[in-house]
């Protein structure tokens, strides 16, 4: 097998507007700031692996419109999206296309432009998943306050309510321990330059003090919809050894679907998943994914977890779940600061998806994170300890796609 | 293949229109802006001369990135590379319309440009259409700084440069 | 709230729309009227997968576990279990739209209104459905709590026939 | 490559206008059809690629519904947003990374749920072209044919023939979309103007359909089937936007040819291929496509067809199954392409079957003229 590393890292400063660039400009600025990090001529990429959701922005194919800008024309480009995972899909695939043999350079880019829709957040976007059966259920006579009802939940985006209120029930975890999630996310991107909710100083009082929305979440909890592109560049040993001081290998990736779990299948019919927050798929990803990189106790050797959180839950949820914590008991290690960034497991350094959401961009950023705090260039949110084995999660679809990936400093 | 071959088709009650409003990028403000003082602009690449139209800060071919100082004006004038007559159009439901008479659309490159644009036509008729034939820009009354502003292009007078048959040259 | 507040230049704006509705056409299986004409008769129908046994509530046509079709149809009870819950905020007029309308204003909600949306599995199926819960206040709900689907008077065959669950009084 | 891969089963729908289908059922008869065809099963396989878009299915992720029908249920599940040939590509690196070992691919498209062509129409630059309206696939292709006409000397007589090659082989195509088997270039040139000088039938249809296919490495190959079809090499391009682009020429396929063409060996593709699949969604691209495949030199696409050299009798088929034209389910196209080059290698193409296939190409593409391209060559072990 050939082995595939990370050398190189970019991103655009992630805001709820940029409005000063266009989206090609935008996609551009990060590939080439990965390109420059990298050390690698635009010509040396051989392969490019591109993503984000085509609904949100409004264009189709966007990746035809700007090739150029992203150094593309004339070289393969594969378009891949798996909603909110697509950031961690381009990357599988760039490494798959370097582990291929039939590449040595791969770059893989994704990105959202919200701002660009004229809808608040990605309403227009969220709308479109589930339109078709929300209008075959309005043929059936489904009642405009059952649709109502829906759409409380929809406003704390979707099946991430219920999913909440399962681990609560089961685990024990309280509202305080979200409020204690998102504080700490926001503190957290407050020192990452290119995250989008910055708060110094966040406390867990100050999220409980913000409106709820529908219980368990407050307004406080919410990821916001972000503007941003990141991108990495991926090269095989060979080129990885010689041209970059210090690759971060991808050692073990895996991505198993799930059911679909919004509550309902095509159409309207009903699904097969009970607890929404069993997420059976990121377990079993995260089982490929430690075994390919051979790690066999994920609490012991994995030091820090780049987890994709829209919700502060999902946090807690997936770190149980890709076996960083004893079930049910992730908030109690986040009561005793675990978590933070100089913790024992510090979790989403970089404030996480809690704290930028830009969609397509959201899972490679988690990616990335964790390929800057294994190179120790996360500036001033590097966590104090070394790190040499780090895992990032991506979570999409309706709660029924994952992508996990482990990174290492070493082979 | 086996299958039951009973559906329902779904059509939503109420118009779900969703809107976008694209940000531009300050390149392409300033090329939209010129429109208002009847100006094409474009931008030359400092390393391999290609000219963009409209302007970006980014070559797509040496990747050189152009700054302000290489914006170019355009004059107006250009040749014909490939027309068309449009019969139909498809409206925003993706239904197409018949047109009453065929509207006739231009691929073009203005002098000097390394970029081909699609412009509608006017002031000619189908049949007389020829590849290569010289064409200019035809502004609308009163310019506001809209893309709007271009209104058609049309044959100008003068002789018409014809395409050599030899493709263009590749980077 | 005190979060980091940064100035950027904006430009200009080129607009376009996209006619979701108008354009697009989907194509559904006739189950979900099915299990609406099933409402009518106070039936509540599934799917029955016949490799696994699963029912799924309302009917779909594929178990993608064993990869085959549910061509059988299986009826389950009435009576459930709330599997989950989520509680609305208090309704205020002004404060959100459903499809541009205000639901207080609509009367489809009161003022102050908090709503419960819960997750029931009723007895026999392997799936959960969402509707209401009504006849409880939100402190008294739980996981695990009995109910009783609540039908409507006339019933049309409509989904909406299914009004809500109620506690089980046994 | 290292390794080899094998085509080991496929399936495909009758391509038709408006399949009284739904999106579910389709993807999920072609998927266990493919699985069966190769007679493995859903637990054997390991990674699962599919190909849809959003725009296309009138679905924001688009295959999140789809899972399950597919058969993707708790696999190693990935989307590509184009053409189901750029799906098997990213199945075949799958594979030939060593991580995973037998793969399904699936590509579909009902182009009654939204209109194709008005998806194109959000493909090009909302900043300038979308402004004015009129810049989709049609009109961007008559460009290029226009362009195509001016510079070679090709008549629209030419530009018909390849329709009546095509629907009239499509016409022996059980899965076919658009058969007519008695087509004449007069009835071509005759039927309903779009964007002068494209035609109702000089482009493709607007067809509901999907496929499937399943991709073995060469020890799994081994166990599954006694008839491999191996990919021996593959190429991928794509080109700038059509703005900075001499649309006349398809650049990007001749690059995915070459190396293509450098992987499987081979020198002199019109002598060593013995049929090929192309995605012409216009007739006219079908010469543009000769050329860029090499099968004769720029310009001269119109001595093949003329010559009858690209029948289905022909020297080198082109298109026997009837291509794009025949049937054009957007994202299910160059996969179909794929199934029926295999197919002929196989000796198990119906009534389409060219006489002797040991080698054959496939190609897809996706976007405005072509944008991106795809090749792959396919072998067998007889020879």
């Amino acid at each position: 097998m050939r082995n595939v590393a990370v050398i190189g890292c970019g991103q655009t400063k992630h805001s709820g507007k940029r409005r000063d660039v266009n989206l090609a400009e935008m996609v551009g600025d990060a590939v080439w700031n990965a390109l420059e990090d990298a050390g690698v001529a635009p010509e040396e990429v051989d392969a490019f692996t591109v993503g984000n959701m085509q609904g949100f922005g409004g264009v189709a194919q966007p990746e035809q419109w700007l090739a150029e800008w992203i150094g593309a024309s004339g070289k393969p480009v594969l378009r891949i999206t798996t909603g909110g995972s697509t950031g961690a899909s381009v990357v599988h695939g760039a490494y798959y296309a370097v582990a291929s043999g039939l590449y040595d350079i791969a770059v893989a880019t994704g990105w959202e432009k919200h701002s660009d829709s004229k809808e608040p957040g990605a309403t227009t976007g969220l709308t479109h998943v589930g339109l078709g059966n929300t209008v075959n259920q309005v043929n059936c006579g489904a009642s405009l306050r059952h649709l109502l009802s829906m759409m409380i939940v929809g406003a704390a985006a979707g099946v991430a309510c219920y999913q909440a209120m399962y681990y609560m029930h089961r685990s024990g975890c309280r509202i305080e321990h979200l409020d204690m999630v998102a504080a700490k996310d926001r503190r957290n991107a407050a020192k990452n330059k290119y995250a989008h909710l910055q708060w110094p100083g966040c406390t867990p009082e100050d999220i409980a003090r913000t409106e709820l929305v529908a219980y368990p979440f407050r307004f406080g909890h919410i990821c916001p919809a972000s503007d941003g592109a990141s991108a990495l560049v991926l090269a095989s040993e060979d080129v990885a050894r010689k041209r970059c001081p210090k690759p971060v290998w991808i050692r073990g990736l895996a991505a198993y679907s799930d059911e679909e779990n919004q509550i309902m299948s095509e159409g309207g019919g009903g699904i097969g998943i009970l607890d929404a927050s069993q997420q059976v798929g990121a377990t079993m990803s995260a089982i490929k994914a430690y075994r390919m990189a051979g790690i066999k106790d994920p609490r012991k050797e994995i030091d820090l977890a780049e987890l994709y959180q829209p919700f502060p839950s999902q946090e807690l949820i997936f770190a149980e779940r890709i076996g960083l914590f004893e079930e049910g008991k992730a908030w109690m290690a986040l009561e005793r600061g675990e978590t933070d960034i100089d913790g024992r497991m510090p979790c989403d350094v970089s404030g996480g998806v809690n704290a930028t959401n830009a969609i397509g961009s959201s899972a490679l950023q988690r990616i990335l994170e964790c390929a800057l705090q294994i190179r120790g260039k996360a500036e001033e949110h590097q966590v104090p300890k070394e790190v040499h084995h780090a895992v990032a999660t991506a979570w999409g679809g309706a709660t029924n796609y994952f992508a996990v990936t482990v990174l290492s400093d070493s082979l | 293949m086996s299958s039951p071959s009973k559906i329902v088709l779904t059509r939503a009650p109420l118009p779900v229109v969703a809107g976008f409003r694209w940000s531009v990028g300050e390149m392409m403000e300033r090329f939209i802006k010129a429109l208002a003082e009847r100006r094409i602009l474009g931008v030359r690449c400092p390393q391999c001369g290609y000219v963009y139209v409209p302007p970006r800060w980014r070559c797509g071919r040496c990747y050189a990135p152009p700054g302000e100082e290489n914006i170019a004006e355009l004059s107006g004038k250009g040749t014909l590379l490939s027309y068309t007559a449009a019969a139909v159009e498809i409206d925003g439901a993706g239904n197409f319309k018949e047109l009453s008479s065929p509207k006739t659309l231009g691929a073009i490159k203005l002098e000097g440009a390394g970029s081909t644009i699609f412009m509608p036509l006017g002031e000619v008729k189908p049949g007389d259409l020829k590849v290569g034939m010289a064409v200019e820009v035809v502004w609308r009354e009163e310019t506001k700084g809209e893309l709007a502003d271009i209104k058609y292009f049309k044959p100008a007078k003068g002789s018409a440069e014809i395409l050599s048959p030899k493709a263009p040259r590749r980077r | 709230m005190p979060y980091i507040k940064e100035k950027r230049k904006e430009t200009l704006s080129l607009e376009g729309n996209w006619e979701i509705s108008a354009s697009t056409t989907w194509k559904d299986s006739p189950l979900l009227q099915e299990y609406a004409l099933g409402l009518k008769e106070k039936k509540i129908i599934g799917s029955l997968c016949p490799g696994c046994g699963k029912v799924i509530v309302p009917p779909r046509n594929i178990c993608g576990r064993c990869h085959r079709r549910m061509d059988e149809r299986a009826e389950v009870s009435d009576i459930g279990t709330v599997t989950c819950f989520v509680i609305s905020a208090p309704f205020e007029k002004g404060k959100m739209k459903l499809f541009g309308v205000d639901p207080v204003d609509l009367g489809l909600v009161k003022e102050g209104e908090r709503v419960i949306s819960v997750y029931v599995k009723f007895d026999g199926a392997d799936s959960n459905v969402d509707t209401e819960l009504v006849g409880a206040k939100p402190e008294e709900v739980y996981v695990g709590m009995r109910v009783k689907a609540v039908w409507a008077e006339n019933r049309g065959g409509k989904l909406s026939d299914l009004e809500a669950v109620e506690p089980l009084k046994e | 490559m290292e390794r080899r891969v094998a085509i080991v089963g496929y399936a495909q729908s009758h391509h038709q206008q408006d399949m009284p289908m739904t999106r579910e059922d389709m993807v999920f008869e072609v998927a266990r059809e493919a699985l069966r065809s190769a007679a493995i099963l859903r637990e054997d396989v390991d990674t699962v690629i599919t190909a849809s878009t959003d725009f296309l299915d009138g679905r924001t992720i688009s295959n999140l519904y789809l899972s399950m029908a597919v058969g993707a249920y708790l696999k190693d599940e990935s989307k590509v947003e184009e053409d189901g040939a750029f799906a098997a590509y990213y199945a075949l690196m799958r594979i030939l990374s060593g991580v995973h070992h037998i793969a399904l691919v699936e590509g579909h498209t009902q182009g009654s749920v939204v209109n194709p062509h008005l998806v194109s129409t959000y493909t090009v630059d909302p900043l300038f072209e979308r402004q004015y309206g009129f810049l989709n696939d049609i009109s961007a292709a008559a460009f290029q044919a226009r362009m195509y006409m001016e510079r070679y000397g090709v008549s629209e007589e030419e530009i018909a023939l390849v329709s009546v090659k095509n629907l009239t082989n499509a016409a022996r195509n059980p899965w076919a979309h658009r058969k007519m088997p008695d087509l004449t270039v007069e009835e071509v040139l005759s039927s309903k103007l779009y964007y002068d000088p494209i035609r109702e039938l000089t482009m493709s249809p607007v067809s509901d359909g999907a496929c499937a296919l399943v991709l073995a490495s060469e020890e799994k190959a081994g166990e599954i089937t006694d008839t491999p079809v191996w990919i021996e090499g593959v190429g991928s391009c794509s080109d700038g936007y059509l703005r900075d682009r001499d649309i006349c020429r398809l650049d990007s396929l001749r690059k995915a040819a070459l190396t293509a063409y450098e992987m499987a060996g081979i020198r002199d593709p019109s002598a060593e291929l013995d049929v090929l699949e192309v995605s012409e969604k216009f007739a006219h691209e079908e010469l543009l496509i000769y050329e860029a495949l090499g099968l004769c030199p720029e310009g001269k696409g119109k001595t093949l067809i003329a010559e009858g050299v690209t029948e289905r009798q022909g020297e080198t088929p082109v298109n026997p199954s009837g291509g794009a034209l025949g049937a054009d389910p957007v994202c299910a196209t160059g996969l179909v392409r794929l199934i029926e080059a295999a197919k002929q290698i196989r000796g198990d193409a119906d009534a389409h079957q060219v006489p002797g296939v040991n080698r054959a190409l496939a190609h897809g593409q996706f976007g405005l003229c072509a944008q991106k391209n795809i090749v792959f060559i396919l072998g067998s072990d007889k020879k």
